[in-house]
């Protein structure tokens, strides 16, 4: 219940740090999907604990004193927010210092993360597609049972009829939103991860006010899947083109005749692939979790 | 010296209630909050590293010539989402071990274990 | 100006934090987190403004949106809940 | 002069609005049932906001920052109302009854 509480916190600490697009990332996921994703498996799970805790003595020494050694441990660390900490004196320099002449986008976090960077995005786009794969296997068994009566899933939300009346104003506003973010990226803080959690998040509140069996029969999850690869294919697509006009696997540069805009390309390209594939997952993650409940709940 | 070191500070505070809880809680869904928590310490951690004193959010303006540091942005960027998607594995597994064994909690998971 | 009011703000959060640990109901909490929630929209507004940098706006509006889904969900999932317990007291 | 009278103008929807949250603020702290701190955070809350923002816009000026502002204030008036519409009915639905007055009762 705190979590979305922590989740709008720590946002706007990143904020004060000036981490832009983390923050963005931040609030989408931490404070809206992420407690989403727990409520919906605390419904499976059942609210109630039994709250006999082992040894919690032992564990708070213990605790107590890892911390003690890891404070003993920061009083080596650079002061808080000094411009010479090893930490800013490596490759960050020249990424701040040469990045608008080279990519031509002012926002560096994208710059960083879409090109000089990029197969560290690509593995992490494979990591979120192998968890999401991960997910159906556990999840999807009883498919059949939740196709077999869509009639009585969830419609809990039935008597909220203000509720239902706004949202269906907002859910295009927000999907208008999130493609805003994607192709803003560039610019202002936001890209293909940002945009795609707040495109699942709009998908996602459809799929709890309308009920999962309509948000299913509007977006077909066997689509997802197949743009949830598509988009790590477009990833990967992208690599092997910039491969084919003779550059190293994602590099830009020779995707248009001038590199810079070449670069631009690329990145936007990239960003739509890691965009198409994070909403997909986000999506089908809660298809996951919500079909598995209703499916129990008509089970038992 | 000392003032300029609380950030650190907050962040293993932040760390070790998560793994307080991770170690304290017996059910696994407590566990998994309280690895969240712990995660989130670690990205907040990165983000006060690459924080530089006077500087602006790393995206090009007009009469800013101080910014942060990019990079560890990059870095927690990826892992949040990363970060989500495995946690959604991780409570998909939590939610089968629900349907296998009739509970979540660690201990009365062990006995059934013994028994078998 | 914009001092004060981001002082007034994150006084008027940590209120809402208190109230959302002492809730008695479940609702209470909601009603709490809510609040937090478009007080922080604020908050990012004015800090945006207070370092000069407005491009913060885009994320206090990613924040009035994923507040008030985190919200329905929230209350969409104690709904459910509470109708599973009285379907099985039946 | 104009310049001066928007600051001016801005300053004092600032000041209001941040007078406003803290004693919605104070109210949901200080009620004593559900539904009267709903009252206090919930009217509150979206003069104030209103007032903050328009604040900010003031600051701001014609440009784009002021139209993200404004489409923010958009979403906050159209969801907060409705977040504590839905909130209360879930409450009412969810057998919390109201607290009464007992002395206008009898």
């Amino acid at each position: 219940m705190l979590a979305g509480i922590y989740g709008l916190l720590s946002a706007s600490f990143f904020v004060s740090m000036d981490a832009v697009d983390v923050a963005f990332t931040e609030a989408a996921v931490g404070a809206g999907v992420f407690p989403l994703l727990m409520l919906t498996a605390l419904t499976v799970t059942g609210r109630y604990e039994q709250t006999a805790h082992r040894r919690p003595r032992a564990a708070f020494f213990l605790v107590l004193v890892t911390g003690a050694l890891l404070i003993l441990g920061t009083l080596d660390m650079p002061p808080f927010g000094s411009p010479d900490a090893p930490a800013h004196t490596h490759v960050a320099a020249r990424y701040i210092q040469v990045s608008p002449t080279e990519i031509g986008i002012p926002n560096m976090v994208t710059s960083v993360l879409a090109d000089y960077r990029a197969f560290d995005t690509l593995g992490e786009v494979v990591v979120v597609f192998t968890a999401v794969v991960g997910v159906l296997i556990l999840l999807t068994s009883g498919e059949q049972r939740q196709q077999s009566s869509p009639a009585n899933a969830v419609e809990t939300m039935r008597s909220h009829m203000i509720l239902r009346v706004v949202s269906k104003m907002l859910i295009p506003l927000m999907l208008l939103f999130a493609l805003y973010v994607q192709f803003h990226g560039d610019y202002g803080p936001g890209g293909g991860f940002q945009a795609g959690v707040i495109f699942a998040a709009a998908i996602i509140l459809y799929a709890m006010l309308f009920g999962l069996a309509k948000a299913q029969a509007a977006i077909k999850p066997s689509i997802l899947r197949l743009l949830a690869a598509f988009g790590v294919l477009l990833y990967g697509g992208v690599g092997v083109v910039s491969f084919l006009t003779g550059a190293n696997y994602l590099d830009y540069s020779r995707l248009a005749a001038d590199p810079v805009v070449g670069r631009h390309i690329g990145i936007l390209a990239i960003e739509l692939g890691v965009g198409i594939t994070v909403a997909a997952a986000m999506i089908l993650i809660f298809y996951a979790f919500a079909g598995y409940a209703t499916g129990r709940a008509e089970a038992e | 010296m000392l003032p300029e070191l609380y950030n650190y500070w907050v962040v293993i505070v932040l760390m070790m209630i998560g793994f307080y809880i991770v170690i304290v809680q017996g059910n696994l869904i407590k566990k998994l909050i309280g690895l969240n928590i712990f995660q989130t310490s670690v990205f907040i951690f990165y983000i006060s590293v690459g924080k530089v004193a006077g500087g602006s959010a790393p995206i090009l303006a007009e009469g800013v010539s101080v910014y942060s540091n990019p990079l560890p942005h990059v870095l927690i960027l990826t892992a949040i989402v990363v970060g989500i998607a495995t946690m959604a594995l991780a409570l998909a597994l939590v939610v089968r071990i629900k349907n296998a064994y009739g509970t979540v909690e660690e201990e009365e998971l062990q006995e059934r274990d013994l028994r078998c | 100006m914009l001092i004060a009011s981001a002082v007034a703000i994150l006084v008027v959060m940590a209120m809402a934090i208190i109230r959302a640990l002492l809730g008695p109901t479940i609702y209470d909490r909601i009603l709490a987190v809510n609040l937090f929630g478009t007080k922080t929209v604020l908050l990012i507004a004015v800090i945006g403004f207070l370092f000069g940098r407005p491009d913060f706006l885009d994320i206090a509006l990613v924040y009035a949106l994923i507040n008030f889904i985190s919200i329905v969900g929230v209350l969409r999932y104690f709904e459910y809940s509470r109708n599973e317990e009285e379907g099985g007291s039946l | 002069m104009l310049a001066g009278m928007v600051t001016v103008l801005s300053s004092a929807c600032l000041l209001l609005g941040a007078f406003l949250i803290i004693s919605g603020a104070v109210g949901v702290l200080r009620f004593p049932d559900f539904f009267t701190r709903m009252h206090a955070a919930g009217v509150t809350e979206t003069l104030a906001t209103t007032l903050i923002l328009l604040g900010l816009m003031l600051f701001a000026g014609w440009t784009i920052v002021s139209f993200k502002l404004l489409l923010i204030l958009l979403f906050i008036l159209i969801t907060s109302p409705v977040a504590s519409h839905a909130l209360t009915k879930a409450a009412l639905h969810g057998n919390l009854q109201p607290l009464v007055n007992e002395n206008n009762e009898q």
